[in-house]
C-alpha cells in the first residue's frame, strides 16, 4: 500500500535524526563504537599485515641472505615468475581440484546428506553421528593427520587391515583422492550444521505440499529445499572454498608430496616461504590465492544472488 | 470425487501425545466437513493423517472404495490447502498452480493451459507471473486454491486457510469459498478453530476435544443443541452462559434467581439434582424492569456488537450476558434483567445435555 | 510396505557407512596411547598408563596445555564478545558498504592465515611490543578470527526478531543493556558456535605461537607437540600418541559441554 | 632476548637458546644446558666477580621453523645472546647481516679462544664464511654405509664388508635380493625426504663420481658425475628391485627407513652417525635395535670407482655441524662469548656427552677420550672426517638442495639421469639467477 | 495518566512510502482509543512512532504535557504490548514482568514484590517460574499485559494484542482487557484490523485508510453513520451492502428495484445524480413475500451466523445480503425481498455521507 513518494529532502529533516531509528535505538555513533574495536583489532592485526603481504609480494625479500638486508622492489617479477612457473599453475590446478573435490562437492554434499537424514530425528543416534562428524572437526590438524597417516598407511594401516590388501599405498598411489577425501571427512561438520540450521528454516508445509502433490526425494529437494537454502548455501559455499583454498593440513598428511602431487597452493607458499625462504614470492603467490578467492567469491555471488 | 471414512483412527505421536484416540467420522461424498476444536486437540493432525503426511498408529483411513492407510501421501489422490498455503516462494503463480501436474509429468503446455484455466476461475488472470511475495494474503490464498483445483482430487483437506486473512478479507473469502466448493462439489474438510467460520461454511460440522469428537451434525443442530457444555461453551459467537443451579421442585434456582425449567428438559429432572443452566446471550432477553423467573443483577460491561450490544450483568457474583438490539443498550451500573427463553435455554447434567 | 522396508534398510546402510567413515581413522587415537609399544597399526591395546606417565614426565605437556586452554578461551572470549557487538551493529544499523566491507575482510582474513603473513606478523608484534606476550598473540589470532566470525555471526543476529529489543528499549533500556539483557541470550547458541570454532582455530594453530612466544612456559600444546620429535624428525609415537590424545580431550570435553548446554547449531532463536 | 641491564652494570642477563627441548627434541643438549653449564657458568663468573644470570631458551621444531624464528628474531634485533644453528646457514645468515664475524663482535677475545688450536682445520671451515671466522663449531657427524650383518650373512656376504666401487655395493644388493631381503639397499630419494635425501643421498654419490655442487665460483649444472650419481639411484630404484621406489614418496619414508632397518628388512642403509646413536640406541632410540653392537656393520662410502672421488679419493663422506654463535645484537657479546665458549670447554663437552649421549664433539682432545668406548664414532671420527666434503654455506643451498631432491625423485619415478640433470640444470639457472653462474 | 495529541504527524518510511500523511489525533486522558483499518494502512507505524520506535518525519507527538517527539523510547513514559507480545523467552514469567523495574534500577527484592502484586492481579500466580515457551497464547498474552501494568506508564500502546489468539481466546481477551483498562484508567491506544474488536471495546475509535484518518468516533456513531463508503465497507462483522442507484425525483432506482429515500438523506438528493445507497444487512428486512420499495431476487446463499443467518440474494445480478433470525431462513434457490429500513440506510455521494 505504497503511499505518494515525497521528494527526499523531507527525508533529512532536522527532527528524524535526532536520534536513530533502528530496533536498539543503536544509531551510527553507537553502531561506530560497537563495530569498532573489531574493527580495531581486524584493521591492526589484518588489514595492515594484509596490505604489508601486498606489498612483499612486490619485492625480492627472502628470509636470509643478501636480500634480507636490503630487499629490493621488483615489480611484478614474482608474478612474472609465478605464472610462468609450472609448479605454480600444478598448485593451482591442484588447488581447484582440492576446493572442488572437497569442499565444492564433497563437504557440501555429505554435509547436505548428513544434515538431511538427520533433519527430523532425535535421539541418540542423531547426538552419536553429529558427535562423530564435529569431533572431526575440532580435532586438532597434529592429532588427526597421525590418525589418517595410521588409516591410510602403505604396510599396516587401518584400511589395509579392513580390506585384507597389501601394500595398498592410497598416499602414493591417489594422493589427491586421498586429501580430498581426508578434508571431507575433517571439514563436513561445518557445512552439515549450517545446512542442519538452514533444512530448519524450510517450512514443514511446503515440503509436505510438495510430496502430496506426488514429487520424489530428489524433486522435492529441486523444487522446495534448494530454493529455500540458497542463502545458506551460498555463506557455505563462500567460508569452506576461502578455507579449503587455505589449508595447510594435507601438508602434514603427504608434504606435498609425492612428487609434488598434492602441493596446493597453501602447501606451496607454506615450502616456498618457510623452507625455501623466498617471502617475496611467497606473498605474491599469495596475492593470487587472494585473487583467485575474489573471483570465487564474486562467481559465487552472481550465480546464488541473481537469481533471486 | 469420494466419501472419507476414518475407522478407529489413533495417532500417538512419539513423545507418548495421544492426538487421535480411535476415531471414527464418515463423510459423504461432496459434503462441505468442518473439524472445530480448541487449539492442541488434534484437528490438523486428524487432517494430515487422512492426507497419509503422519502415519496411523491404528485404524484405517478409506477414501473412496480404496483402503489408502499404508499408501504415501502422493498416492492417495487427495490435495490439501495449509494455514500458510505453502505456496512455492520462488515460482509465479502460473508454476505454483501447476505444480501438481508438472509433477504428474503433464507436458508443458497442458500445465500451463490448465493453470490458466483454473486461475481465471479464481480471477487471478491479472496475477499469474507475479511471485507469492508480491500478492496480498487474499490473493495468495486463491492461489493455494487454485494449486489444489488443478490436482482433480478426489478431495479436499483445508487446514485453517483463512486464520492468516485480516478480519474483513476473512469474511469475503468465507463466502468465495463456500460457492466454490458448492460448484466443484469436492468433497471437502475443513480445519479451523473459529466457530462463526464453521457454522457459517459447513454442511455438517464435528467439535473436537483433546482427540475426541464430542459431536457431529448441521450447524444449525450443534448451536441450538451443543450435546455438552464443552461443545456448548465452544460454539457461538458469544459464550453461552452456563449457570451452576439446583432443581426445586418446578422450578430451578440458578445463583439466587428463580428459573422456569426450558422446554427441552420439561419433566427429565429430578428434585434436588445439581445441574447447569445453560442459555445464549442472543436467547437472554433484556430488560430493565424485574421480570419473573429472569437472572437480574447490575450491568458491568457494555460491548458493541454492531446492530446490538452485549450486555454482562453481575448477578450475584456470577457474569450473565445478553444481548440487547441497539437503542435499548443500559449504562454500565443500571439494573437489569435477563430473561431466558425456555424453548432456547438447555439443562446439563453431568456436562451432557438433558433432552428426551 | 515392502518399499517402506527397503527404504529404512537403505536407511541404515547409509548410516552405518557414514558411522563407519567417520570413526574409522580415529581408532588409532583411541588404542595407540594405550598400547605399550605403539606403531601407526591399529591393535588391541594391552592398557598400560606407562605412556602417561612417560608424558607427564614431560616438563612442558601439562603447563602446554594450560597455556593453550588460555589461548583458546582468550582468543574465543574476545572473538565471541568483538564479534557479537560488530555483528549486532552490522545487523541493526545499515552502515553504508556494509557488505563489500565484511566481504573484503573475509578475504583478506584468508592471507593472513597463509605463511607469507608471518613476517609482517612478526614485525608488528615486535613494534607493539608483543612478542612473547600472550595476550599479544591473542589479539592477533581475533584479529584473523574476526571477520569470518562476524560474517556467521550476522547471520544469526539477522534471523533473530527486532520487537525484543524495541521493547526493552521502550522500557527504556540502553543499546547495551539490550545487548546484554536481550540479544545475547537470544543467539547464545551462535554465541557458543562461533567460540568452539574459534577454540578448535586456536588449538590446532602451531605457527603463530611458536613464532610469537619464545619462553617455552607460555608455549600452548600445539608446539610442545612438535618437540616430541627427534633430533633427525622422527615422531616419538609413544609420546604423540599420547600427548596428541591429552591434547584432543580438552576440545572435546568443551564440544561436549558446549553441545549439552547451548545445543551447537546455528541459528539461534529460540523457537517460540 | 637481550640483557636488559643498561647501565646500572649489576646483573648481567644472558640467553642461550637451541633447537633442543628438555623431555623432547634433543633432550639430553636441553639437559646439559640447563644442569650444568648454567649453573657451572654462573658460579664461574661470581667467582670472577661478575653478577651473570643465563636463562635457556628451549625449542623443538622442525630446523626449517627453528631458522625461521631465529631469521626473525635477528631480523628485529632480537634473539638470545648465544644462538646454534645449523652450518649451512653461517653464509646466508652472515649475508643478511644476523651473523657478523666473532671479531667484530666479541673482539680479540675470539681468536684467542684456546679451543681453536683443538679443533681440526675442517671443523673449523664450518663456522667459516669468506674466510673469517663467524661462530664456534658445536660438533660435527659423518655418513657412512650402514649393513645388516645378520641379513648379509644369509647372502653370503662377508661381516666385515667395504665395498670399494658402486658395482660392489649393486652386487651385494643383488645378493641380498636373491636371498629375500625385501629391501636390499634403501639410498634417501625424492623430496619427502627433504634434507635428508641431499645429505644421504645426492651428495655422497656427487662426490664420489667426482663432482661438487659449487666449484670456483660456479654452480655445476647437468655434469657428467650428476649424472652417474643419478644413473646410480636409476639403477637401484628403476626396476632393479634393489631398493623400494615407494618409500622415497611417502612422508613418513625415512621414519620407515629406520623402522625397516631395525626390523631386519633393509639390507644396505647410507646414514650418518644419528642412525647409530640415535635412532637404532638399544635405550633410547625410536627404532631400537637390542643387538645393534653385534648385527649392524658399516663402511666407509665408495667412490664410482676407485680414484674417481673428489680430490680423486677412493671413499668419499658428507658432513656438516652445527655452529653456536654470538648475536651480534646481544649488549654482553664478551660474556655471551664466554658462555658460549663455557659450553664448549673440555669439561663441558666430556659432561654432555656422558651417559650414552656420545657424539663428535669438535674438539680432538676430547674427542680422543669419549670416542674409545664408541667404535662407529671412533670410526666416524678417525676415517671419515679427514675424507668429508662439506656443503657450500651460501643461502641458494636450500633451494639447489630441493632441486637435488627433486631430480631424484624424477629419476625414482622413472625419467633418465639425463633428462632429470637437464631439468635440475633448468631449475639452477633460476635459483642463482641465470646461466651465467652455472657451469655444466 | 495523560492526554496524547499528534499534530500533523508525517512519517516517510526511507524508501518513500508515506505512512503518516499530516496526521492529528487527540487522545483524552483515560480514553480507550481503537486505531482500526486494513492491512498497510500505517496503524502500527502510528503506534511506533507514538512510542518513538519511529522517527517522525515531522509533526509533533504530545504526551501529556511533554513534546516527546525528539525524546527517545525511553523516556517517553509510555508503554508497549507488541503483537507478538516479544516475552523474553530466555526469562521466566517474573522476570520478564520485572523487566522494566530492573531497567529502572528498582532492587529485586521490591521487584519481585511488584512482579508478584501485578501478577496475581492478571491470574497468573501459578505460572511465575514458567518461560513463556511454556504458556499458551492467552497466558503469554496476560504476561505481555503484566509487564506493561508494572511500568506505571502514562500510556499504553497495543498492537493487536489479541490477534495471536485463538477465535475462542480471543472474544475472553477482549472483555477483560475492556475490564482492565476500566479500572486502571489509563489512556490506551489499541490497534487491531479486526472490526468486531475496535467495536466492542472502544470508547472512541479511528478508521485509517492509507496514512489518512477517515473517521472518528464512538463505535456506534461510526458503526451506525459511517463518514464514507470506505468506512461502511470496513465496518460491520458483516460488509454494508453498497449498492449504485440514480435518483429518480422522490425515489431511487437501485439495480432495478424502486427504493425510498433514506430519512437521513431527504431533500438533500438531486434528481437524477448517481448516488450509493447503503444498507447494512442487519438493517434489511427479509421477507419471502414482494414487498414495495424492496430489493428482490433468489436467494443464492445462506450462512449460519449462529442465532440468525445471512441470506446472500442475487438482486439482478447484484450481490445483496439480509440477515434473517433463526427460523426464518429461506432455501438456496427461493425467491426472497429484502426492505431496507429507512431510518438506517445511508446515501453516499462521491463516496462521501450525504446528512444533514
Ligand atoms: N509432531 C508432534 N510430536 C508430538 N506431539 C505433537 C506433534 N504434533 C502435534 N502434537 C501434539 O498433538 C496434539 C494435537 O495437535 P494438533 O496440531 O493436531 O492440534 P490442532 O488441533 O491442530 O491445534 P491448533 O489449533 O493449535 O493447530 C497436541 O497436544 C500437540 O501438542
Ligand atoms: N520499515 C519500513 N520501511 C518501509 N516501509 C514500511 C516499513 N514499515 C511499514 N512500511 C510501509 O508503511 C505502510 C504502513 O505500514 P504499517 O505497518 O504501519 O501498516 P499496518 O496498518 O500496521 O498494517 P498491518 O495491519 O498489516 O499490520 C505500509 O505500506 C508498509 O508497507
Ligand atoms: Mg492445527
Ligand atoms: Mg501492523
Amino acid at each position: 500500500m505504497a503511499q505518494a513518494t515525497l521528494p527526499p529532502e523531507v527525508l533529512d529533516d532536522a527532527k528524524a535524526r535526532r536520534y536513530s531509528a533502528d530496533a536498539a535505538g543503536l544509531g551510527r555513533l553507537r553502531a561506530g563504537a560497537f563495530v569498532a574495536p573489531a574493527l580495531a583489532l581486524i584493521s591492526l592485526f589484518l588489514v595492515f599485515p594484509a596490505l604489508w603481504v601486498l606489498y612483499l609480494g612486490l619485492s625480492n625479500y627472502r628470509l636470509t641472505g643478501a636480500a634480507a638486508a636490503a630487499p629490493q622492489l621488483v615489480g611484478f617479477d614474482n608474478f612474472v615468475k609465478a605464472l610462468t612457473d609450472p609448479e605454480f599453475w600444478n598448485s593451482t590446478w591442484l588447488t581447484f581440484e582440492f576446493v572442488l573435490g572437497s569442499a565444492v562437492i564433497g563437504q557440501v554434499v555429505l554435509g547436505f546428506l548428513l544434515a538431511w537424514i538427520m533433519r527430523d530425528r532425535t535421539g541418540p543416534l542423531k547426538r552419536i553421528v553429529e558427535g562423530l562428524v564435529i569431533l572431526a572437526w575440532i580435532l586438532p590438524s597434529a592429532v588427526v593427520s597421525f590418525l589418517w597417516v595410521a588409516l591410510l598407511d602403505r604396510d599396516d594401516g587401518t584400511l589395509n587391515t579392513l580390506l585384507h590388501s597389501q601394500d595398498f599405498a592410497p598416499l602414493l598411489d591417489h594422493p589427491m583422492l586421498s586429501i580430498i577425501i581426508f578434508n571431507i571427512w575433517r571439514g563436513a561438520a561445518f557445512s552439515m550444521m549450517l545446512y542442519g540450521a538452514a533444512l530448519g528454516n524450510v517450512p514443514p508445509s511446503h515440503l509436505e505440499s510438495a510430496r502430496l502433490a506426488g514429487a520424489s526425494g530428489w524433486q522435492q529437494l529441486r523444487d522446495v529445499v534448494f530454493p529455500h537454502i540458497r542463502g545458506h548455501v551460498l555463506t557455505n559455499l563462500l567460508l569452506i572454498s576461502l578455507w579449503t583454498f587455505n589449508d595447510f593440513t594435507p601438508f602434514l598428511l603427504t608434504a606435498g608430496g609425492p612428487d609434488g602431487k598434492t602441493e596446493v597452493l597453501a602447501v606451496h607458499v607454506y615450502q616456498v616461504a618457510l623452507q625455501g625462504g623466498e617471502l617475496g614470492y611467497g606473498a605474491a603467490v599469495s596475492t593470487v590465492i587472494l585473487l583467485i578467492n575474489l573471483v570465487v567469491a564474486v562467481f559465487y555471488l552472481r550465480l546464488l544472488r541473481s537469481k533471486k | 470425487m469420494s466419501a472419507i471414512e476414518l475407522r478407529g483412527l489413533t495417532k500417538v505421536y512419539p513423545g507418548g501425545v495421544k492426538a487421535l484416540d480411535s476415531l471414527d467420522l464418515a463423510i459423504p461424498d461432496g459434503e462441505f466437513f468442518a473439524l472445530l476444536g480448541p487449539s492442541g486437540c488434534g484437528k490438523t493432525t486428524l487432517l494430515r493423517t487422512i492426507a497419509g503426511l503422519e502415519t496411523a498408529t491404528g485404524g484405517a483411513v478409506v477414501i473412496g472404495d480404496r483402503d489408502v492407510t499404508g499408501l504415501q501421501p502422493g498416492a492417495r489422490d487427495i490435495a490439501m490447502v495449509f494455514q500458510d498455503y505453502a505456496l512455492f516462494p520462488h515460482m509465479n503463480v502460473t508454476d505454483n498452480i501447476a505444480y501438481p501436474l508438472r509433477i504428474k509429468k503433464v507436458g508443458r503446455a497442458a500445465r500451463q493451459q490448465k493453470a490458466a484455466e483454473v486461475g481465471a476461475r479464481l480471477g487471478l488472470e491479472q496475477l499469474m507471473d507475479r511471485r507469492p511475495g508480491q500478492l496480498s494474503g487474499g490473493q495468495q490464498q486463491r492461489v493455494a486454491l487454485a494449486r489444489v483445483m488443478a490436482t482433480q482430487a478426489q478431495a479436499f483437506l483445508f487446514d485453517e486457510p483463512l486464520s492468516n486473512l485480516d478480519a474483513r478479507l476473512r469474511l469475503e473469502a468465507r463466502t468465495f469459498l463456500k460457492k466454490l466448493q458448492h460448484e466443484l462439489g469436492v468433497t471437502t474438510v475443513f480445519v479451523t478453530h473459529d466457530q462463526a467460520e464453521a457454522l457459517a461454511m459447513a454442511d455438517r460440522m464435528a467439535v473436537m476435544e483433546s482427540g475426541h469428537i464430542r459431536q457431529i451434525g448441521t450447524p444449525a443442530e450443534v448451536f441450538q443443541r451443543p450435546a455438552n457444555t464443552f461443545v456448548a461453551g465452544f460454539i457461538g459467537s458469544t459464550p453461552m452462559n452456563l449457570l451452576d443451579g439446583v432443581v426445586r421442585a418446578d422450578t430451578l434456582e440458578v445463583t439466587g434467581c428463580k428459573l422456569a425449567v426450558p422446554q427441552s428438559a420439561e419433566g427429565l429432572l429430578h428434585d434436588g439434582e445439581k445441574i447447569v443452566y445453560g442459555v445464549r446471550p442472543e436467547y437472554n432477553v433484556y430488560s430493565a424492569e424485574p421480570v419473573d423467573g429472569s437472572l437480574g443483577g447490575n450491568v458491568s460491561i457494555v460491548e458493541n456488537l454492531g446492530a446490538s450490544y452485549l450486555v454482562t450483568l453481575d448477578v450475584n457474583g456470577v457474569l450473565v450476558q445478553a444481548v440487547v438490539p441497539e437503542g435499548h443498550e443500559p449504562a454500565i451500573g443500571d439494573e437489569g434483567y435477563a430473561l431466558p427463553r425456555r424453548d432456547r435455554a438447555l439443562i446439563y447434567r453431568d456436562g451432557e445435555l438433558v433432552s428426551a | 510396505m515392502t518399499r517402506f522396508v527397503l527404504h529404512r534398510i537403505g536407511f541404515y546402510v547409509l548410516i552405518a557407512v557414514l558411522l563407519a567413515f567417520f570413526t574409522v581413522p580415529l581408532l588409532w587415537l583411541a588404542s595407540a596411547p594405550f598400547t605399550s609399544d605403539p606403531t601407526y597399526k591399529v591393535r588391541l591395546p594391552d592398557f598400560t598408563s606407562e605412556n602417561f606417565r612417560a608424558i607427564l614426565d614431560n616438563p612442558y605437556a601439562l603447563g602446554s596445555l594450560w597455556n593453550s586452554v588460555l589461548l583458546a578461551a582468550g582468543t574465543a572470549v574476545l572473538v565471541v564478545v568483538f564479534a557479537a557487538l560488530a555483528a549486532y551493529a552490522l545487523s541493526r544499523v545499515h552502515l553504508p558498504g556494509r557488505d563489500a566491507l565484511l566481504y573484503t575482510l573475509l578475504l583478506l582474513s584468508s592471507i593472513i592465515t597463509g605463511t607469507a603473513a608471518m613476517v609482517p606478523l612478526f614485525q608488528l608484534a615486535v613494534e607493539l611490543h608483543l612478542i612473547d606476550s600472550q595476550l599479544g598473540l591473542i589479539l592477533i589470532m581475533t584479529g584473523g578470527l574476526l571477520p569470518a566470525a562476524i560474517f556467521m555471526m550476522k547471520d544469526f543476529m539477522d534471523s533473530t526478531p527486532k520487537s525484543y529489543e524495541e521493547s526493552a528499549r521502550v522500557f527504556g533500556a540502553s543499546p547495551l543493556q539490550i545487548v546484554r539483557h536481550v540479544v545475547v541470550p537470544l543467539v547464545r547458541p551462535g554465541l557458543a558456535t562461533i567460540a568452539v570454532w574459534a577454540v578448535a582455530n586456536v588449538w590446532g594453530n602451531f605457527l603463530m605461537p611458536y613464532l610469537l612466544l619464545s619462553d617455552v612456559d607460555k608455549q600452548p600444546a600445539a608446539v610442545i607437540m612438535y618437540t616430541l620429535y627427534t633430533e633427525g624428525g622422527q615422531a616419538n609415537i609413544k609420546l604423540l600418541a599420547t600427548f596428541g590424545l591429552l591434547y584432543s580431550v580438552p576440545v572435546v570435553l568443551m564440544y561436549l559441554f558446549v553441545s549439552k548446554k547451548y545445543g551447537f547449531r546455528f541459528h539461534g532463536g529460540i523457537k517460540r | 632476548g637481550q640483557s636488559s641491564d643498561g647501565g646500572s652494570g649489576d646483573t648481567i642477563e644472558l640467553t642461550i637458546a637451541q633447537n633442543s627441548i628438555s623431555g623432547g627434541k634433543n633432550a639430553a643438549a636441553a639437559d646439559y644446558i640447563t644442569n650444568w653449564v648454567i649453573p657451572k657458568f654462573e658460579a664461574a663468573e661470581k667467582a670472577k666477580g661478575k653478577n651473570v644470570t643465563v636463562k635457556f631458551v628451549p625449542s623443538g621444531v622442525d630446523d626449517e621453523q627453528y631458522k625461521t624464528k631465529l631469521s626473525l628474531d635477528l631480523k628485529s634485533g632480537k634473539g638470545a645472546d648465544v644462538f646454534d644453528l645449523d652450518g649451512i646457514w653461517a653464509g646466508e645468515f652472515a649475508e643478511a647481516g644476523y651473523l657478523k664475524p666473532l671479531s667484530d663482535v666479541v673482539g680479540a677475545d675470539a681468536d684467542n679462544w684456546d679451543g681453536w688450536a683443538q679443533i681440526p682445520q675442517s671443523v673449523q671451515g664450518l663456522a667459516t664464511y669468506n674466510g673469517k671466522k663467524y661462530a664456534l663449531p658445536v660438533g660435527t657427524d659423518g655418513r657412512v654405509l650402514y649393513f645388516n650383518k645378520t641379513l648379509f650373512q644369509k647372502a653370503g656376504l662377508p661381516a666385515d664388508w667395504q665395498p670399494k666401487s658402486w658395482q660392489e655395493i649393486l652386487d651385494a644388493g643383488n645378493k641380498l635380493k636373491a636371498a629375500g631381503v625385501p629391501v636390499p639397499i634403501q639410498i634417501n630419494a625424492g623430496t619427502a625426504m627433504g634434507e635428508a635425501t641431499t645429505m644421504q643421498g645426492v651428495l655422497p654419490l656427487l662426490a664420489g663420481a667426482g663432482g661438487q655442487l659449487q666449484q670456483d665460483g660456479k654452480w655445476t649444472g647437468a655434469s657428467q658425475p650428476l649424472k652417474d650419481a643419478l644413473g646410480f639411484y636409476q639403477k637401484i630404484y628403476g626396476g632393479s628391485g634393489l631398493g623400494d621406489p615407494k618409500l622415497q614418496q611417502e612422508a613418513k619414508g625415512r621414519d620407515k627407513s629406520f623402522q625397516q632397518f631395525a626390523g631386519n628388512e633393509i639390507g644396505i642403509l647410507l646414514e650418518s652417525d644419528y642412525l647409530w646413536r640415535g635412532v637404532l640406541n638399544p635405550e633410547t632410540g625410536v627404532a631400537k635395535m637390542a643387538d645393534r653392537d653385534q648385527s649392524v656393520g658399516y663402511a666407509l662410502i665408495p667412490a664410482e670407482e676407485p680414484g674417481k672421488g673428489i680430490n680423486g679419493q677412493d671413499f668419499v663422506s658428507m658432513s656438516g655441524g652445527a655452529l653456536r654463535a654470538v648475536n651480534p645484537n646481544s649488549a654482553h657479546p664478551k660474556e655471551a662469548f664466554e658462555l658460549a665458549a663455557f659450553t664448549l670447554s673440555p669439561d663441558g663437552l666430556k659432561e654432555e656427552t656422558k651417559n650414552g649421549n656420545v657424539r663428535i664433539t669438535p674438539r680432538t682432545d676430547v674427542n680422543k677420550e669419549i670416542l674409545s668406548s664408541e667404535p662407529l664414532l671412533t670410526y666416524i671420527s678417525d676415517k671419515v672426517v679427514p675424507l668429508t666434503a662439506f656443503r657450500p654455506p651460501v643461502a641458494a643451498y636450500t633451494q639447489v638442495s630441493v632441486a637435488l631432491q627433486e631430480a631424484t625423485a624424477e629419476v625414482v619415478s622413472g625419467k633418465t639421469p639425463d633428462q632429470a640433470a637437464a631439468d635440475y640444470q633448468a631449475k639452477l639457472e633460476g635459483i642463482v639467477g641465470g646461466a651465467g653462474n652455472v657451469a655444466s
